[in-house]
C-alpha cells in the first residue's frame, strides 16, 4: 500500500508569497506536490470561514502566509490578518482542533526557497498526521459519504 | 426598591422617558424583564441581586426603538453591553436614560455615558467562577478530550439560534446563516455544520462580547456556547490588553493592531 | 534560504567553538577595537583580532599556533572588548574555550604553566575545602612552581594583618562539591 | 449557463515536459461550465492570443482560464487577448501551471493530477467572475513636495520646469536643507552653497512654485491623482508681506544664546532670526520657545519696537491650509548621530569630539570661524586632528548594520580641507574600509593620501579620553600586525552615522507609506521602482529613502520627477476594478471596517427615507481610494462587504472545487 | 529588614575589613543581613578558564542553598564572585540543557529567580534611603572611584547604567561628603586574577590606574572589590617599582569611607589591615554642619 498522500490547501497573499511560490518556480526548486495554492490579494483577505470551509471538507492540511510584518503591500492587512489567526487558533485549539494541521508563515517575494522547505515540512508533518477523518466521521448525513468517492480520484 | 421606583415613576412623569426597560418578579419569584410605560405599572418594577439578565437585547428591538426616548435598568452585563454596541455605532436612534443600584444600594441617573465607562472601570469580575473552572477544565483535556467534548455538545445542537436571539451582540440584520450566496452554512443541523456555526459565533462575538453569559444560558440542550466567546475573550486580554464593553470609543481589537504583536505561532 | 552556518557542523575550531559556545567567528570583520582596548595588548603574542582572523581562516598550522600562543593565557576576561565590540562577540568565552582546547591537547605554552599551575592549585583547595584556603593556595602554588621566595615578603604581614587564616575552614557538605568535581570532572584541566 | 474556453500552454516544453497537457485538456473539456478546451505550444505567442480570439467568437465563451505561466507574468497579455475577443477582460484568469506546477515537480502523474486540480479551481472561479470596468479618477495637476534640501528643490524646479505646479513645503524657516551647511563638496571641492543658493533662488522666483517654509504636513488623505492634504503653517510671527528682511530685529533682540542650529551648536543665535545669510525666505521668524516675549509674557518686545515695517506680529497663531495636489515627493532627508551616542568615546562630554557636521560648519568661510579650523573648547587651532570613520555605522551593537555611504568621502575631504588649511597639521583617520565606488572618488581619496600626507589608520578607535588637554585616541593599526597606536590628539571627528529624520516614521504614517527598521522610506521596488512608495502617487527623493550624497540625491530627484510629470500628461487615469463594495441593505452600520481600512476608503453613509429622515447608517467605500486588499471583506460578519475579482462567491468556488466538493 | 548574604572567600580572609565594614554600614542603617548557610567558593577567576560546566555548577549551588534557605536578595560585596554568581544563574535560564545537567549534579533544583545586588546595588536600594540621618562627618577629600572590569562588564549582567562612565559610586562617596574626580580609568582592568601568578602584570595595570588617579589630584581610591584592593594596595611595593613613583594614596572600600562618614571608628572598619596607610584620609574627616 502506498504512503498517503495528504491534501493541503495554501491560502496566499499575491504579494508575496504568491510571487515567493513564483520565485520557487523561477529557480526550480523541487518540492511535494501535494500542495494546492488559492491566490488572494492579501493576508487581510482571507476569511477565517474559508479555512473553515477547507476544513470541514476534507482538505488534510491548511498553511497560510502573507508578506512579513511591514512589508505587506497593503501596509497593515498583514498585521490584521496576525491577530485574526491568533484568535481562531486559539479557538480552534480549544475546540479541539488539531492546530498542526494548520500552519501559519510569513515568506516574502524573495523567499523561493523558504516557501519550497515550508511545503516539504508541512506535507512532512501532515502525512505523519495521517488523514483528517475527524470532521468526516461526525456525519452520518449524505453529503460527505458521497464525496469521500470524489476525494480518493 | 421605592427609590428606583420613584425614580422612574419621576422620569415618566417629566416625558424624559416614554419606556423604562428593567426587571419584575416573574413565575417562582425569578427576576423577568419587563416594560413599564405608565405609572400604574410601576409597581411591578423591582430590583435585587438575581437580576442579571442582560437587558440590553431589547435595545434592537423595533417596539424600543419606537418609544425613542428609553430607560433602562443596567445591571453590569446590560451597561457594558451599551458600551460596546455605542462603540460599534448602534442605539444613536435612542435617547437612552440609564438607571442603575450600586453595591452600596444607592440609585444612579447616569448623566453621560463617560459616567458609565467610570463606573464600569471600578474593577469586576470579568467571568464567573464557574466559568472559569470549566475552562480551566476543558485546557486540562487532551486534545482529543477537547474535540470529543464538543463533538458531542454540538451534535445536540437544534440550530434553534436562540443563543444568537439573546445576544445583544447579534444585531445583524441578516445573519451570515441565513446568507445562501454563497451558502456559507449548510441549513440542516447537522455536527459539522454546528461545528461551523459555533465556530463563526466565536470568531464574530471574539473580542466583542462581554461575557454576560446569556448566550450560554438560553440554549434549550445546555451547551455552553458562552465558553467560546469567553475563552476567545481571555486570549484577547492576555495577547492584546484589550477588553470589550468598558469604553464607548474603541471597543474592538481586532480591527486594530500592534505592529509588535506576539507573532510565536507563525512561521 | 540555505543556513549560513553550515562551518559549525565542520570539526575546525570554528566549528567546535560554534558548537559549544554558540558563538559565530565569521561575525568579526577585523575593525581592530577589541587589540585597540585590550590592556594587555602590549603583553599579547597574538592580538585578539589576530586571534579572530586566524579562527576563520582555518589555515593549516593555525589551530596549534593558536592552542600554544601566550595570549589566550594572558586574557583577563575584562570584557572590554566585548562591551566595546561593535559585532558583539564575547571573545573571553571563546579564549575559555580555547584554553580548556589547549590543557586537553597538552598544548599550553611554556611560559603560561605558572598560570595555569595557579588555577590548578587553585580548584584543588576548592576541591578539599570547599572555599579557597588562600595560604594552602599559596604554598600548594610554590611548590608547583617551585619559586618559594616569591611573595615571601607578604604572607608574614597578612598573617599578623589576620589576612590570611592558618587553617582551612572547610564547608560541611564538602561531598556536594567533590561531586560537582567528578561529575564535571571530564576536563579538570589535564596533568603534564 | 456559463461557456468557459480553457487553454492549457506548453510553454514550449516547460510545461509539457513535466504535465501531460493532452489530458489535462481532456480533463478540463468535461469539466462543469467548460465549452472548449485546446492546449498549445505558446499562448502567448500571437497565434497562441488568436486561439483566444477565435475561440470565444466560434464558442460564444462567457469566461477564459488559461493555464500556462503565472498571472503576475502574462494576466494582462490574456486579458487583452480576451477583450479583444469581445468579451470583458476580467472574466479571464490564469492557472499557474508552470512556475507552482511544472517547473517545481517531476514528471509524474500527481504533477498532471495537480495541474488539472488547478485548472478545475480557476474555472470554478470563472464561473462566478463578472465584467468589471476600470475605474477612471481625475488627475490634479500640482505636486506637493516634503522638503526644502537640494532633493527637494531639484524635483520642485524639474516639475516646476514642466509646466506644472509645485507647493513645497519646508519646516525650517528657510530652504536649502543640510547642503546649505555643507563646506566644499567631494569629490571637486566646489564650495556648496556657490552651487545652491542659485537653485534656492530660482526656487522662490519661480511662477510655477509656491514655498511653505515654516511648515509641515498635518495630513494626508485621498489616492494617486487627488490626494486632499493639511499643511499646517507654524506661527512666524513675522508679517512676510510687510518684512523687507532689514535684519535690525534679530540686531536688537537681547535673547542672544541660543544653540544655533544651522552651525550644528558650535554659535549662538536669537530668538527672532534667519538660519543664516543667504536664507531664501530671507526674513526672520520668532522661534517662540525661546523668546521673553512668549516665556516672559509680555515682556521685552524690542523687535517689534525696533521694526519700521511693523512686520511684527506677536499675536499670530498657527494656520491651517488645505491643498489638493495629484502627487507628492517626500523629500525629507537625514538626521546624524551626536556624539552623545558614544560611551567609548566619552557620553559627548569632550568638547573637542565633534561631528562631521560640525567640522563642515568650523570648515565653512560662512562658519562660527569664518573657515579658520579651532578647536570648541578654547579656539586652538588643532595641531593633530584624527578622524573617526564608522562611528555608529556598520555597528550592530549600537543597533545600526549598515554603511552611512558618505562617510568614506567626506572624511577624506575634511583631512583634506584641515591640511590644506594647515601644512603642519597632522590628519590621521582611522577607518575600517574606503569605500569610493564613484566617478573620481578614489582618486580623490588616494589625492588626500598621496598628496596631502593624510594618514590613513586601518582599525577601529576603542576609546578616548581627555589627558592635560589632549584627547588620548586609543586605536589600532590592523595593518601593521595589529599594534596598539595611541595618538595624542587635539581635536578628534567623528563620523557619525547617517539616520533616518526623526519625525519620518510620522510623516510615513501620514503619507501610508511603508519604512524599514530604521525608518528610511521603502521603495515600491528596490531596482525596478527605486523612486515609487507602494502607494501610488508618493515618490521618494534623497536622504529620506538610505544615505545617499549629493549627486545620487539631485539623480534621484530628478527621476521621481520625472515619475510625476509623466503622471501628470494625462487628465485622467484608470485603476484596476478591483474594489470592495457595500450591499448596504445588509450592512449594519457598525462601521468597525473603517478601522482596518489602510486607505481610509470607508465613510460613513447614511441611508434615509423620501422625507430625508435617517434610517440608519452603512459602510460606503469610496472606490477612488479602494485599492483592492480585502481586510474589510475578511472582517465584515456578515459578509456584507464583497471584493470584485476576488469575490466571496469565487474564492468559496474556488476552495470547494479544490475538493471536489460540489458548489 | 534581612537582605541575603554571600561573602566569598577573600572577604573571610584577604578582605576580612570588607566584610567588617559592610556590616558595621548595615547594622548602623539597621539592616541585618543573613549569611547562606553552607556556601562554597564561586571557582572566582578561575574555575571557567579549565573548566566551564564547573565555572557555572560551583556558583550554582550556593544559589540552590540560598534558594532552600527561601532568601529572595542576596547581595555579594565581591565584585568577582558577584560576576560568577550572576553570569552563572543567567547561563541557567538562558541554557535549559547545562540546567538540568547542574541540578542532577546538585540535586537541588534552581529557580533563577534570586535577585543578586553588587555591593553598589545594596547601598543605593537599602542604605540610601537611610543613610542622611545617620551621616555625621564629612569626607573631605577628592577621591577617585575606581569600579575595575566586573562591576561594569558584561552587559548582560552588570548593573551599571553607563558602562563606560558608571556614576553609581560617586554618587555614594558624595553622600559622605567627598569630591569624586572625573577620571579615565574607572573601569580599566588592574590585573586582577594575576595577583599571585603575575605580579608584573598587575604592577604594569595598576600602576596605570594608580598613577592616572593621582595625575588628577586624588587623595584616595575607593574600590568595591576585593581584588581591585590587593592589588591596588598590597602590590603597591611592585607598583612603584613598575612606575618608579611613590605614590601613596590609600585605596578604600566604598564601605569603609561610607563608614567613616558615618563616624563608625577606624579599627572597626578594618582600616589598620591596609599596607598603604590611611591616615590621610583618616585625617580630612570633618564634622558635618548640621
Amino acid at each position: 500500500m502506498s504512503q498517503f498522500e495528504p491534501k493541503i490547501v495554501a491560502f496566499v497573499c499575491n504579494w508575496c508569497t504568491y510571487a515567493g511560490a513564483d520565485l520557487a518556480g523561477t529557480s526550480r526548486a523541487k518540492y511535494a506536490s501535494n500542495v494546492r495554492i488559492i491566490r488572494f490579494p492579501c493576508t487581510g483577505r482571507i476569511d477565517f470561514m474559508l479555512l473553515m470551509k477547507a476544513f470541514q471538507n476534507g482538505t488534510d492540511g491548511i498553511i497560510v502566509s502573507g508578506c512579513h510584518p511591514n512589508d505587506c503591500h497593503y501596509t497593515s492587512g498583514n498585521f490584521h490578518a496576525r491577530r485574526r489567526w491568533m484568535v481562531f487558533r486559539s479557538l480552534i485549539d480549544f475546540m479541539g482542533f488539531d492546530t498542526e494541521r494548520i500552519t501559519f508563515s510569513w515568506v516574502s517575494a524573495a523567499e523561493g526557497a523558504k516557501w519550497a522547505d515550508l511545503v516539504n515540512e508541512v506535507t512532512e508533518k501532515v502525512r505523519a498526521l495521517g488523514p483528517f477523518t475527524e470532521f468526516k466521521n461526525i456525519d452520518y448525513n449524505s453529503f460527505n459519504q458521497l464525496d469521500n468517492g470524489a476525494i480518493a480520484k | 426598591m421605592e427609590q428606583l421606583q420613584n425614580k422612574v415613576a419621576e422620569l415618566l412623569e417629566k416625558g424624559t422617558i416614554s419606556l423604562m426597560i428593567g426587571f419584575q418578579t416573574g413565575l417562582c419569584n425569578d427576576p423577568v424583564p419587563c416594560f413599564i410605560e405608565s405609572a400604574s405599572q410601576i409597581s411591578q418594577l423591582i430590583y435585587n441581586s438575581h437580576c442579571k439578565h442582560n437587558l440590553a437585547v431589547y435595545l434592537h428591538k423595533p417596539e424600543v426603538k419606537q418609544a425613542k426616548k428609553v430607560g433602562i435598568f443596567g445591571n453590569i452585563a446590560t451597561l457594558r453591553s451599551i458600551l460596546q454596541l455605542l462603540s460599534e455605532n448602534q442605539l444613536w436612534d435612542l435617547e437612552l436614560t440609564i438607571i442603575t443600584i450600586n453595591a452600596s444600594q444607592e440609585l444612579i441617573v447616569f448623566d453621560s455615558i463617560a459616567s458609565v465607562e467610570q463606573y464600569i472601570q471600578t474593577n469586576f469580575p470579568e467571568l464567573t467562577d464557574e466559568e472559569k473552572e470549566l475552562i480551566e477544565k476543558i485546557n486540562a483535556m487532551s486534545r482529543q478530550e477537547r474535540w470529543t467534548y464538543w463533538k458531542d455538545l454540538f451534535s445536540t445542537c437544534i440550530k434553534c439560534y436562540a443563543c444568537r436571539a439573546v445576544c445583544p451582540m447579534c444585531y445583524c440584520t441578516q445573519c451570515t446563516v441565513e446568507c445562501n450566496q454563497p451558502q456559507w452554512i449548510k441549513v440542516s443541523s447537522e455536527t459539522s455544520g454546528n461545528f461551523e456555526w459555533h465556530t463563526m459565533r466565536a470568531m464574530h462575538l471574539a473580542g466583542r462580547c462581554i461575557n454576560c453569559g446569556e448566550c450560554g444560558r438560553i440554549c434549550p440542550v445546555g451547551i455552553p456556547v458562552h465558553l467560546l466567546t469567553a475563552k476567545m475573550n481571555l486570549d484577547i486580554k492576555k495577547e492584546f490588553g484589550a477588553r470589550s464593553g468598558i469604553s464607548s470609543s474603541n471597543g474592538y481589537a481586532l480591527n486594530t493592531f500592534n505592529p509588535n504583536d506576539k507573532d510565536g505561532f507563525i512561521k | 534560504m540555505h543556513s549560513s552556518n553550515d562551518y559549525k557542523e565542520k570539526k575546525g575550531l570554528k566549528g567546535r567553538i560554534a558548537k559549544t559556545t554558540g558563538i559565530t567567528i565569521n561575525k568579526c570583520y577585523q575593525c581592530g577595537k577589541c587589540t585597540a582596548g585590550c590592556p594587555l595588548n602590549e603583553e599579547m603574542d597574538i592580538m585578539p583580532n589576530q586571534l579572530l582572523r586566524m579562527l576563520q581562516l582555518e589555515l593549516p598550522g593555525y589551530e596549534d599556533k593558536i592552542l600554544r600562543s601566550m595570549s589566550i593565557w594572558l586574557c583577563l576576561a575584562c570584557d572590554t572588548c566585548y562591551s566595546r565590540c561593535p559585532q558583539e562577540i564575547l571573545l573571553s568565552k571563546v579564549i575559555d574555550f580555547l584554553r580548556q582546547e589547549s590543557v586537553r591537547q597538552g598544548k599550553v605554552n611554556p611560559k603560561a604553566k605558572d598560570i595555569v599551575k595557579f588555577h590548578q592549585a587553585f580548584l584543588e583547595t576548592i576541591e578539599k575545602n570547599g572555599k579557597l584556603y588562600e595560604l594552602g593556595l599559596t604554598l600548594n602554588y610554590k611548590l608547583k612552581t617551585m619559586n618559594l621566595l616569591q611573595d615571601i615578603s607578604v604572607a608574614p604581614s597578612m598573617i599578623s594583618k589576620g589576612k590570611l587564616n592558618m587553617f582551612p575552614h572547610k564547608i560541611k557538605n564538602i561531598k556536594d562539591i567533590e561531586k560537582i568535581f567528578n561529575k564535571t570532572s571530564e576536563n579538570k584541566g589535564g596533568e603534564q | 449557463m456559463a461557456r468557459i474556453g480553457v487553454f492549457i500552454c506548453h510553454c514550449g516544453e516547460n510545461i509539457s515536459a513535466t504535465v501531460d497537457v493532452e489530458k489535462v485538456a481532456e480533463v478540463a473539456s468535461k469539466l462543469q461550465g467548460v465549452a472548449f478546451s485546446t492546449h498549445y505550444k505558446y499562448m502567448c505567442s500571437s497565434p497562441g492570443q488568436d486561439k483566444i480570439i477565435q475561440a470565444i467568437k466560434e464558442y460564444k465563451l462567457t469566461g477564459i482560464v488559461v493555464a500556462a505561466c503565472s498571472p503576475r507574468m502574462h494576466e494582462t497579455t490574456f486579458r487583452k487577448a480576451t477583450a479583444e475577443g469581445g468579451i470583458n477582460p476580467y472574466l479571464c484568469e490564469m492557472a499557474n501551471i508552470r512556475e507552482h506546477c511544472s517547473w517545481v515537480h517531476e514528471k509524474s502523474e500527481e504533477t498532471t493530477q495537480k495541474a488539472i486540480d488547478i485548472v478545475r479551481t480557476l474555472v470554478a472561479k470563472v464561473r462566478r467572475n463578472a465584467p468589471l470596468f476600470p475605474i477612471k479618477v481625475p488627475v490634479t495637476k500640482t505636486a506637493l513636495v516634503i522638503g526644502g534640501g537640494i532633493a527637494g528643490i531639484q524635483a520642485a524646479l524639474d516639475i516646476a520646469n514642466a509646466g506644472h505646479k509645485v507647493i513645497i513645503v519646508e519646516k525650517q524657516p528657510s530652504i536649502g536643507g543640510h547642503m546649505s551647511q555643507l563646506s566644499e563638496t567631494f569629490p571637486t571641492l566646489d564650495c556648496s552653497q556657490c552651487i545652491l543658493t542659485p537653485r534656492m533662488v530660482e526656487v522662490s522666483q519661480h511662477p510655477n512654485i509656491t514655498l511653505h517654509t515654516y511648515a509641515e504636513v498635518e495630513s494626508v488623505s485621498g489616492f494617486i491623482g487627488n490626494f486632499d492634504v493639511k499643511i499646517k503653517m507654524k506661527a512666524k510671527s513675522v508679517d512676510h508681506s510687510k518684512c523687507t528682511g532689514c535684519g535690525e530685529c534679530w540686531q536688537k533682540c537681547p535673547n542672544k544664546k541660543i544653540p544655533d542650529e544651522f552651525n550644528a551648536g558650535l554659535s549662538n543665535r536669537t530668538a527672532i532670526y534667519t538660519p543664516f545669510p543667504q536664507a531664501v525666505p530671507n526674513k526672520p521668524v520668532i522661534d517662540r520657545a525661546n523668546c521673553t516675549w512668549f516665556t516672559k509674557g509680555g515682556k521685552c518686545g524690542l523687535c517689534k519696537k525696533t521694526c519700521k515695517a511693523e512686520a511684527i506680529d506677536y499675536e499670530t497663531t498657527d494656520e491651517y491650509l488645505d491643498i489638493k495636489v495629484g502627487a507628492i515627493v517626500t523629500a525629507t532627508g537625514f538626521d546624524l548621530k551626536h556624539s552623545d551616542f558614544f560611551p567609548e568615546y566619552g557620553y559627548g562630554e569632550y568638547k573637542d569630539v565633534i561631528d562631521g557636521m560640525q567640522f563642515e560648519r568650523l570648515a565653512s568661510a560662512s562658519g562660527p570661524t569664518a573657515g579658520v579650523i579651532r578647536r570648541p573648547s578654547d579656539g586652538k587651532i588643532p595641531e593633530k586632528i584624527v578622524f573617526v570613520a564608522c562611528a555608529g555605522s556598520r555597528d550592530k551593537a549600537k543597533g545600526i548594520e549598515y554603511c552611512s555611504k558618505i562617510c568614506c568621502m567626506y572624511t577624506a575631504k575634511h583631512a583634506m580641507l584641515y591640511k590644506h588649511k594647515n601644512h603642519e597639521g597632522k590628519a590621521y583617520v582611522f577607518y575600517m574600509d574606503i569605500r569610493a565606488a564613484g566617478k573620481g572618488y578614489d582618486e580623490f581619496v588616494r589625492r588626500a593620501i598621496e598628496e596631502d600626507d593624510v594618514q590613513y589608520i586601518r582599525g577601529r578607535v576603542s576609546k578616548i579620553y581627555e589627558k592635560d588637554g589632549k584627547l588620548i585616541v586609543k586605536g589600532v593599526d590592523t595593518l601593521l600586525n595589529a599594534q596598539p597606536v595611541d595618538i595624542e590628539a587635539d581635536m578628534v571627528v567623528l563620523a557619525t552615522a547617517v539616520i533616518a529624520n526623526k519625525e519620518s516614521e510620522s510623516l510615513a504614517q501620514k503619507l501610508h507609506i511603508s519604512y524599514d527598521k530604521h525608518h528610511f522610506f521603502a521603495e515600491a521596488h528596490p531596482k525596478l521602482k527605486p523612486v515609487e512608495t507602494n502607494t501610488a502617487g508618493i515618490m521618494l527623493a534623497g536622504a529620506c529613502q538610505s544615505a545617499r550624497d549629493i549627486p545620487e540625491t539631485v539623480a534621484q530627484a530628478s527621476a521621481s520627477a520625472s515619475k510625476t510629470i509623466a503622471l501628470f500628461s494625462n487628465n485622467e487615469m484608470s485603476r484596476e476594478p478591483a474594489v470592495a463594495l457595500v450591499n448596504n441593505v445588509n450592512c449594519t452600520g457598525c462601521l468597525l471596517c473603517q478601522e482596518v481600512c489602510p486607505y481610509l476608503a470607508i465613510e460613513k453613509e447614511e441611508i434615509k427615507d423620501r422625507n430625508g429622515n435617517i434610517l440608519r447608517y452603512a459602510a460606503k467605500i469610496n472606490s477612488g481610494l479602494c485599492q483592492g486588499c480585502g481586510t474589510c471583506v475578511a472582517m465584515c460578519r456578515n459578509k456584507s462587504i464583497d471584493l470584485q475579482g476576488f469575490s466571496n462567491e469565487q474564492m468559496l468556488g474556488e476552495v470547494m472545487s479544490l475538493l471536489n466538493k460540489p458548489f | 529588614m534581612k537582605v541575603g548574604y554571600y561573602p566569598g572567600c577573600s572577604l573571610e580572609a584577604s578582605s576580612k575589613e570588607y566584610s567588617d565594614s559592610l556590616f558595621a554600614v548595615a547594622e548602623k542603617c539597621g539592616i541585618s543581613l543573613e549569611i547562606i548557610n553552607d556556601w562554597n567558593c564561586c571557582g572566582a577567576s578561575t574555575a571557567h578558564n579549565l573548566n566551564h560546566e564547573l565555572a557555572v555548577a560551583l556558583p550554582a549551588r550556593s544559589l540552590a542553598l540560598a534558594e532552600k534557605q527561601g532568601l529572595t536578595e542576596i547581595v555579594i560585596p565581591c565584585a568577582a564572585c558577584y560576576s560568577r554568581l550572576s553570569q552563572s544563574q543567567y547561563e541557567l535560564n538562558q541554557d535549559s540543557i547545562i540546567k538540568t545537567k547542574v541540578e542532577n549534579y546538585l540535586n537541588m533544583s534552581i529557580s533563577g529567580s534570586i535577585k543578586l545586588l553588587t555591593v553598589l546595588d545594596f547601598l543605593h536600594k537599602y542604605i540610601f534611603p537611610v543613610v542622611d540621618q545617620h551621616i555625621v562627618n564629612k569626607l573631605n577629600q577628592k577621591t577617585a572611584c575606581y569600579y575595575g572590569c566586573l562591576l561594569a562588564r558584561p552587559k548582560e549582567t552588570s548593573t551599571i547604567k553607563r558602562t563606560e562612565d558608571p556614576m553609581e559610586m560617586e554618587e555614594v562617596m558624595q553622600k559622605a561628603g567627598a569630591t569624586p574626580i572625573k577620571w579615565a580609568f574607572k573601569t580599566e582592568c588592574c590585573g586582577a586574577g594575576f595577583s599571585v601568578s603575575k605580579t608584573d602584570i598587575v604592577a604594569k595595570l595598576s600602576g596605570k590606574i594608580i598613577e592616572d588617579a593621582a595625575d588628577r589630584g586624588a587623595e584616595s581610591i575607593i574600590v568595591a572589590c576585593p581584588m581591585c584592593h590587593m592589588n591596588l594596595d598590597m602590590r603597591r611595593p611592585n607598583i612603584k617599582k613598575q612606575i618608579k613613583r611613590d605614590i601613596n594614596i590609600p585605596v578604600l572600600f566604598i564601605t569603609q569611607a561610607l563608614g567613616l562618614s558615618m563616624g563608625i571608628s577606624a579599627d572597626r572598619l578594618g582600616l589598620n589591615k591596609h599596607y598603604v596607610p590611611t591616615d590621610k584620609t583618616e585625617k580630612c574627616i570633618i564634622k558635618k554642619e548640621a
